[in-house]
């Protein structure tokens, strides 16, 4: 049972992770990557290992999710500014 | 050998004056030879002579300098130095001179001494056609000191000594025990090697009177140009005597030596007669091959 | 659980190639994280036992019998820290990709290749 | 004792208080920062004080309370001691370089560079597999963010590049980490050495694997390192210094740390990944002109030599004491030289390396440059120097060849850039420029200079237990170079005083052959130095070079074993390369001296080190009995071939000709009558072993010795008359008489070495008279053409004489020394049999007289050229020592006893005499020659025939020299009637074949080939930051095939 909940997990995070890499939008891509990891925390729980999930859950998938996003943000801006310019 | 001093020098002396003017008629032999050969009546034997004392007469001179001044003062040195220092005649204790000085080695570079003080006098001189015959005679020389070099190893390997009056001991007793017959190719390569030391055609191109007016000596005249005559033809039969004791059984006696260095100094003067003149490169490369391989084959004979 | 272990694994290829086709600078980062995300995985997979429980002192689990029931807690540790640094290391290569940015204004790896040889 | 815990417990306090100091101020947050650097240094020195000196165990600090595995525990021993110490100094040092960056920066570079260097003390001493991992990541991240610490965008790019391999290569080594503990159970790694054997398994082999990839790929191994590179040529100098040693320095104690982990038979494939390293990364470095990339290169390789170095020594089970050396010296080599480099860089500020050339201006800093090139290559006393001595002889006793020819083709490599960089400083056109020297930058320079310099001379003597004898020339190099303020009058004066003091103190030790040679190298130097005096002003850094060479060829004498032999050789090398460089044009030439120098240097390095003998020196072969297969035939080989080289042997002669003529005109002298002889003397003491050893086939190698001689001979002189500059025309003659010389020594007997070593004085005397005076017209010519000279005998005559003198004694003619030799030559070689030998040393010596005339007459003969219309006669310093020699050569001309005899003493231990003597006639087996009579008879007969003609001619007339018979005619001018260019053009037409440049083409080829193999080796670094990730990956993947796993 487990291990059928595993697979589909596994299975939605590989296509995350496809999407990630192959999506042209930027922020798409952000967010499977953000996907995988909260998945991945969900897979930590079963494999019995609930502070690492809790870990991941908070700083592999928030705030790391929230890097990248400040990060393309300031990249929208300077775009801005070149528009400005 | 324990000739007191001023006796020594005195032979040495006489044994000088005999081989100066043996060298000189030899030379004036020589002139009327060629002139026979082409067609004219050419002068007396004993022109040399006349020459010399001509040039001797001379009194106006001029010098470029010091090494100008000693440059025939060097050349005739050398030409004497040389026959001084070879035995002239077997068992003779006037005309064995000072060979206690050095054996083979000591004559073969001795040669050396009266042509560098020559080109250096030459040099000074400030000529072109000067230095131009300086170039080309040095060239020229270390061609053919090469077959005569091997020539001589040769002679060494056979008998196993470089000490000339050895040497001549060595063939007495018979004409088989020449050097010329036991051991005749060094002896054709050391002959091959004599025509370019007396510089008759067609290794004449140091003093190539058409293009280089005499060569070397150019600017020399008077007295200077006397001592170089007298020394030609010392220096001449001196190199004949090395060359009649090293191949051609030496001389026991003034009459053998005569004989024998007339007939060594005839080949090259045949040779002479007959042939055109080499380039210098020409030359270096005829003496570097043909009489060299056949002093390189004498030696390899002898060493197996 | 040999299926979290080829999960991980196949994370890790997938953003290894991330890093090695794509050629923007944010999908680079964003495979350097999703190797690490795999790797985590792998880490913990390996750390887990089947059967047993996450190594809290509770009821069940006494210090007696703790060394049989938990699971090793040291790669659970090694993760929690690998975590971390993974977030330090991806904030740090955004914070280049910015400034990057800042002045070329491309984000493809393909300008930033001047220095070679 | 402080407990290493401080340290990391400073570095962290500290760290977080930082935001809180500098609300204080800026200049107390960076006193604290130097604070810590310095306690954490002092705490480190206290250390390694205790375990160098007491005998202090390594303590393991256990943290937590608990042992291992369950806590975390560190290790302080004496290799941890040794690296925290260089790393927090040179931490301290490069915190000072960067004080100007830290002042303007922000606050937090400070805390990030406390962390970075926090992180490699943490690496080195952590025993925790894991927490190694976190420190490493430490480090990494620090540094990350410090390379953006002035940001520009190449540093930015380079930056992102770094992170993304070396994040790549992180991952590895967690993945190997966590795979070792679920392996083995802990992650102690005393622990998991202690049961390596999972190794053998593929999935332990995979993960240790993994580990030390990991581990090798952050040392930048070869072509996995294109980002490093990047890093190294962008970075700022003080961050990049602490990168390229600090950094390294904690990385390869990792790796060090860990190699017990790789299993003994996959030790070799470790050492091939450091050598590929090593010699790919100097190969293309030679294509390098941007400095501080050239510098990366550099590091990068001496990373791999000592990775090479480390799995090797473990390999052999060499000594852990002997190969804690080795590995420390070529450690600490680098790590001063680079930082100190990467410092100067910074000071520069100049990119490529021809624009470093404003270096020539600010000695002191040169010197500096110059000493940590030197250290870089090897030269002595330096670390690298001893380690490469120890090294190699393991090697060599472990028959590693492969390994041997690998790392010193890769030091030979390295060697040919730096000294190219170093010569095109020294010798550059470039303008003066303003170059800023702050204190804060020059004062670690300055320090890592004098800590060098301080290594440098305790190694010798406190290791190999050197007393004061070997390290004389340094000695004396150092007191001229306190005395360089002097003029160069009272220098040479001092000079001279030190060698005649230097002589006196070494007599006692000399006898026999190497009276001889202390003649030839002191006598001949004291004589020489005169000459010196004619250099104007103070002329610095000649004469401290010029007593470190002549005292080492002395070492060279008295060396009582191997390794001082070969230290004075290579101090003599670099003294002469150096003294080679000051030439005004010898960039070049100089460059192809030290090649071939060094080459040969290394040659001899493995010949000694494959003999089975540790006293190869003329005083240590007294000492011990001597017994066949000591020099196996390979040592023989090297040897010679060595020595061959130093005399400048056809086939590698063609550094000689260029660093004999382009050097000064007095040290040209020097080099050629004296140095030279260095070759001569080894191959002395090689055949008295040859002699002693009862070799197979050496009757062999000498045939060959010989030929290899008289071609030397014969092709030496036939390149020198062709030549149009004088000095070539020398060179070329030199190499010739030396090969009469290396003929002479090859015919091992009694007349032979007799013959050699007379020649050896001789060619002193007249080589040094024909030189100094050459030198002195040169000095007033202005020119080395020959055809632009002429006709200077009447301006000076005394030069004239000497190389009237000169050229008589050189020729062989009669009555003069010369012949002498010739006599000796000749009588050995028909003595031995070699009468072809003798028929081509004929040739060659009638040859000679082809470029002596041209010598003398195109020179100071012939027309003189207007423009010397008003030369003077040159400096009377040049000339006293020429008459010198001029006396001698008269004197053993006159009288050849006098050195002939000596000289049949001292061969007559070695061989039965030949020779005998009746008075003053010498008899051989086959002739015999009295050079006393000769002298005389000719004297005699001269002296007549002068007085003869000066009465028989009168007065006479002195003309102009351009007043002659010229078919009538005035020739058109001096200049064009001084036949003198080309002048042996008919030769060249005949023989010119001869001197097709066969040699130089073959070794241009070398070098052309190599150069374009470096060129397109380095095309792998395409500058993608993705390419650099999958060559990461796939030296990964190619590596874990190669070493077997499956």
């Amino acid at each position: 049972m487990i291990t059928v909940f595993i697979i589909i997990l596994g299975i939605i995070m590989i296509l995350a992770a496809i999407i990630a890499v192959m999506s042209k939008n930027l922020l798409t891509a952000i967010i499977s990557s953000g996907v995988i990891s909260l998945l991945a925390s969900i897979i930590y729980l079963i494999l019995s290992a609930p502070d690492v999930a809790m870990t991941e859950a908070a700083i592999g998938s928030g705030l790391t999710t929230i890097v990248f996003l400040y990060a393309l943000s300031r990249i929208k801006k300077i775009n801005k500014e070149i528009d400005d310019d | 050998m324990d000739t007191p001093l001023v006796l020594k020098i005195l032979y040495s002396l006489i044994s000088l004056a005999v081989i100066t003017i043996w060298g000189l008629s030899l030379g004036g032999i020589v002139r009327k030879i060629y002139a026979r050969v082409q067609g004219r009546i050419g002068p007396p034997f004993w022109q040399p002579f006349i020459d010399i004392i001509k040039t001797y007469g001379k009194r106006t001179a001029v010098t470029h300098g010091i090494m100008f001044f000693l440059g025939p003062v060097f050349r005739i040195a050398g030409g004497i130095g040389t026959y001084l220092f070879i035995p002239a005649i077997l068992g003779s204790t006037i005309f064995s001179n000072f060979s206690v000085s050095g054996d083979v080695l000591l004559v073969m570079y001795f040669i050396f001494f009266g042509q560098l003080g020559m080109a250096l006098g030459a040099g000074e001189s400030g000529h072109p056609y000067s230095a131009i015959g300086v170039a080309r005679g040095l060239a020229q020389m270390t061609a053919f000191e090469v077959p005569f070099a091997l020539s001589i190893i040769a002679i060494v390997i056979q008998y196993h000594t470089l000490n000339i009056t050895t040497i001549v001991l060595a063939q007495q007793g018979s004409i088989l025990n020449w050097t010329l017959f036991t051991n005749p190719l060094a002896t054709i390569a050391a002959l091959i090697a004599l025509l370019g030391m007396n510089m008759h055609n067609p290794f004449s191109v140091v003093l190539a009177p058409q293009e280089i007016p005499i060569g070397p000596p150019t600017e020399f005249h008077g007295s200077y140009l006397a001592l170089m005559q007298t020394n030609r033809g010392i220096f001449n039969a001196a190199k004949l005597v090395l060359y009649m004791n090293l191949f051609f059984g030496g001389a026991t006696n003034i009459f053998a030596l005569i004989i024998k260095t007339f007939s060594i100094y005839m080949i090259s003067v045949v040779v002479g007669v007959s042939f055109p003149r080499f380039r210098t490169d020409q030359s270096i490369k005829f003496f570097l091959f043909v009489p060299t391989l056949i002093a390189l084959l004498a030696i390899i004979i002898l060493v197996l | 659980m040999r299926y979290t272990l080829i999960l991980g694994f196949i994370l890790f290829m997938i953003g290894l190639w991330a890093m090695l086709t794509r050629k923007n600078l944010f999908k680079i980062v964003i495979g350097f994280s999703i190797i690490d995300t795999g790797v985590h995985l792998i880490i913990v997979t390996i750390g887990y036992l089947s059967g047993k429980t996450a190594p809290i002192l509770d009821k069940l689990v006494t210090p007696a019998n703790a060394v049989q029931k938990v699971v090793d807690p040291i790669p659970s540790a090694l993760v929690l820290t690998a975590i971390v640094i993974g977030l330090a290391v991806t904030a740090l290569m955004l914070s280049y990709v910015v400034r990057l940015y800042k002045r070329r204004k491309s984000l493809s790896i393909e300008d930033y290749r001047e220095l070679k040889w | 004792m402080v407990n290493p815990i401080m340290i990391f417990i400073l570095f962290l306090g500290t760290a977080f208080l930082f935001a809180l100091f500098d609300k204080i101020h800026r200049k107390f947050s960076f006193a604290i920062l130097q604070l810590v650097l310095l306690i954490n240094t002092f705490i480190a020195g206290q250390w390694l004080y205790k375990f160098v000196f007491t005998s202090q165990t390594p303590v393991m600090i256990f943290t937590a309370g608990f042992k291992p595995p369950f806590s975390i525990n560190l290790r302080m021993g004496l290799e941890e001691a040794f690296i925290l110490f260089a790393v927090n100094f040179v931490g301290l040092l490069s915190a000072l370089y960067l004080s100007k960056s830290f002042k303007h920066s922000k606050v937090y570079p400070l805390v990030l560079y406390l962390m970075m260097i926090m992180g490699v003390n943490g690496i080195v001493m952590t025993r925790d597999l894991f927490n190694l991992f976190v420190f490493l990541e430490i480090s990494s991240i620090s540094t990350y963010a410090l390379i953006a610490l002035k940001e520009n965008e190449q540093r930015l790019a380079s930056g992102f590049k770094y992170m993304i391999a070396s994040g790549l290569a992180s991952v590895f080594f967690l993945l190997g980490t966590i795979f070792i503990y679920h392996i083995t159970g802990t992650l102690n790694i005393d622990q998991i050495i202690t049961h390596k054997s999972f190794v053998i398994t593929s999935l332990g082999f995979l993960s240790v694997f993994t580990l030390m990839m990991s581990l090798i790929i952050e040392l930048k191994p070869f072509p996995a390192n294109g980002w490093a590179l990047d890093v190294y040529q962008t970075t700022t100098s003080g961050v990049v210094s602490i990168i390229a040693v600090a950094n390294s320095a904690g990385v390869f104690y990792a790796f060090y740390k860990l190699l017990p982990l790789i299993p003994h038979n996959q030790l070799l494939f470790i050492a091939g990944i450091g050598i590929v390293s090593f010699l790919f990364s100097n190969l293309i470095a030679i294509k390098q002109t941007d400095s501080r990339r050239l510098l990366g290169y550099s590091s990068i390789a001496q990373i791999g030599l000592l990775i090479t170095v480390t799995a090797l020594t473990r390999y052999l089970h060499v000594k852990s004491s002997t190969s804690l050396f080795i590995i420390s010296s070529i450690f600490l080599s680098n790590f001063i030289a680079k930082a100190g480099l990467f410092w100067i860089a910074g000071i520069i500020k100049k990119t490529h390396i021809k624009e470093w050339a404003i270096l020539r201006f600010k000695p002191g800093l040169l010197i500096i440059f110059g000493v940590f090139i030197f250290a870089l290559v090897g030269i002595p006393p330096f670390p690298n120097f001893w380690a490469k001595w120890d090294l190699i002889r393991f090697l060599a006793l472990s028959k590693l060849h492969i390994w041997i020819i690998l790392i010193l083709l890769g030091s030979l490599l390295e060697a040919f850039y730096l000294f190219r960089w170093f010569g095109s400083i020294v010798r550059s056109e470039q303008n003066e420029e303003q170059l800023l020297q702050p204190a804060y930058k020059t004062v670690p320079i300055i320090i890592f200079f004098l800590l060098l310099i301080i290594i440098s001379i305790g190694i010798p003597i406190h290791i190999y237990q050197f007393d004061i004898l070997p390290l004389l020339p340094i000695v004396g190099l150092l007191i001229l170079s306190i005395f360089d303020f002097l003029p160069s009058k009272l220098k040479a004066i001092i000079s001279m005083i030190i060698i005649a003091g230097y002589t006196l103190y070494i007599y006692p030790v000399l006898s026999g052959v190497s009276l001889v040679f202390a003649f030839i190298f002191l006598a001949g130097s004291f004589i020489q130095l005169i000459a010196t005096m004619s250099r104007k002003g103070t002329d610095k850094g000649f004469f401290p070079l010029l007593v470190g060479m002549i005292l080492s060829m002395g070492s060279l004498l008295v060396a009582r074993s191997s390794l001082e032999f070969f230290f004075a050789w290579e101090l003599m090398t670099i003294t002469a390369y150096m003294l080679v460089l000051r030439g005004r044009k010898a960039e070049k030439p100089a460059l192809l001296f030290i090649l071939f120098s060094l080459a040969g240097a290394y040659l001899l390095l493995s010949g000694l080190s494959y003999a089975h003998v540790i006293n190869f020196s003329l005083v240590g072969l007294g000492t011990i009995p001597i017994s066949a297969h000591m020099l196996p035939i390979t040592a023989f080989i090297l040897i010679v071939v060595a020595f061959l080289i130093k005399v400048g042997a056809v086939g590698f002669h063609i550094w000689l000709p260029g660093s004999y003529a382009e050097a000064e005109d007095d040290t040209t002298s020097f080099m050629s009558s004296i140095l030279s002889k260095t070759g001569i003397f080894g191959m002395l003491i090689l055949l008295l072993f040859l002699l002693k050893m009862n070799m197979h086939h050496s009757a062999l190698f000498t045939s060959m010795l010989g030929w290899i001689g008289i071609f030397t001979v014969f092709f030496g002189s036939l390149m020198a008359i062709f030549q149009e500059d004088v000095k070539y025309l020398l060179a070329y003659s030199s190499m010739g008489q030396l090969g009469y010389i290396v003929l002479c020594m090859a015919a091992m007997s009694h007349l032979g070495w007799v013959s050699g070593l007379y020649l050896a004085v001789n060619h002193l005397f007249f080589k040094a008279m024909i030189l100094l005076a050459v030198a002195g017209v040169i000095s007033r010519v202005g020119t080395r053409n020959m055809y632009e000279m002429g006709g200077l005998i009447k301006k000076m005559p005394y030069s004239f004489i000497s190389v009237l003198i000169g050229i008589i004694a050189l020729s062989g003619v009669p009555p003069l020394s010369g012949f002498g030799a010739k006599w000796l030559i000749y009588t050995a070689l028909l003595e031995k049999g070699w009468y072809f030998r003798a028929g081509l040393s004929f040739f060659a010596s009638a040859i000679a007289f082809l470029y002596l005339f041209r010598l003398i007459h195109t020179i100071f003969l012939g027309q003189p050229k207007p423009q010397h219309q008003n030369v003077k006669e040159a400096s009377p310093f040049f000339l006293i020592p020429q008459f010198l020699f001029i006396f001698a050569i008269m004197a053993i001309s006159m009288f050849p006893n006098l050195i002939i005899k000596p000289l049949s003493t001292f061969i007559n231990p070695y061989f039965a005499s030949t020779i005998q003597w009746q008075g003053n006639t010498l008899y051989s087996s086959l002739g015999y020659w009295n050079g006393n009579l000769v002298m005389y008879v000719t004297m005699g007969v001269f002296m007549l025939l002068l007085i003869w003609l000066i009465i028989s001619i009168g007065r006479v007339q002195k003309v102009k020299q351009f007043n002659i018979v010229f078919a009538a005619e005035r020739p058109f001018k001096p200049t064009t009637t001084h036949f003198a260019h080309n002048f042996y053009a008919h030769y060249k037409r005949a023989l010119g074949t001869f001197v097709r440049p066969v040699t130089t083409g073959f070794w241009n080829g070398v070098g052309e080939w190599i150069s374009s193999a470096a060129g397109s080796i380095r095309q792998i670094y395409s500058g993608n930051g993705q390419t650099y990730v999958l060559y990461i990956l796939l030296y990964f993947i190619v590596l874990y095939f190669i070493m077997g796993g499956k």
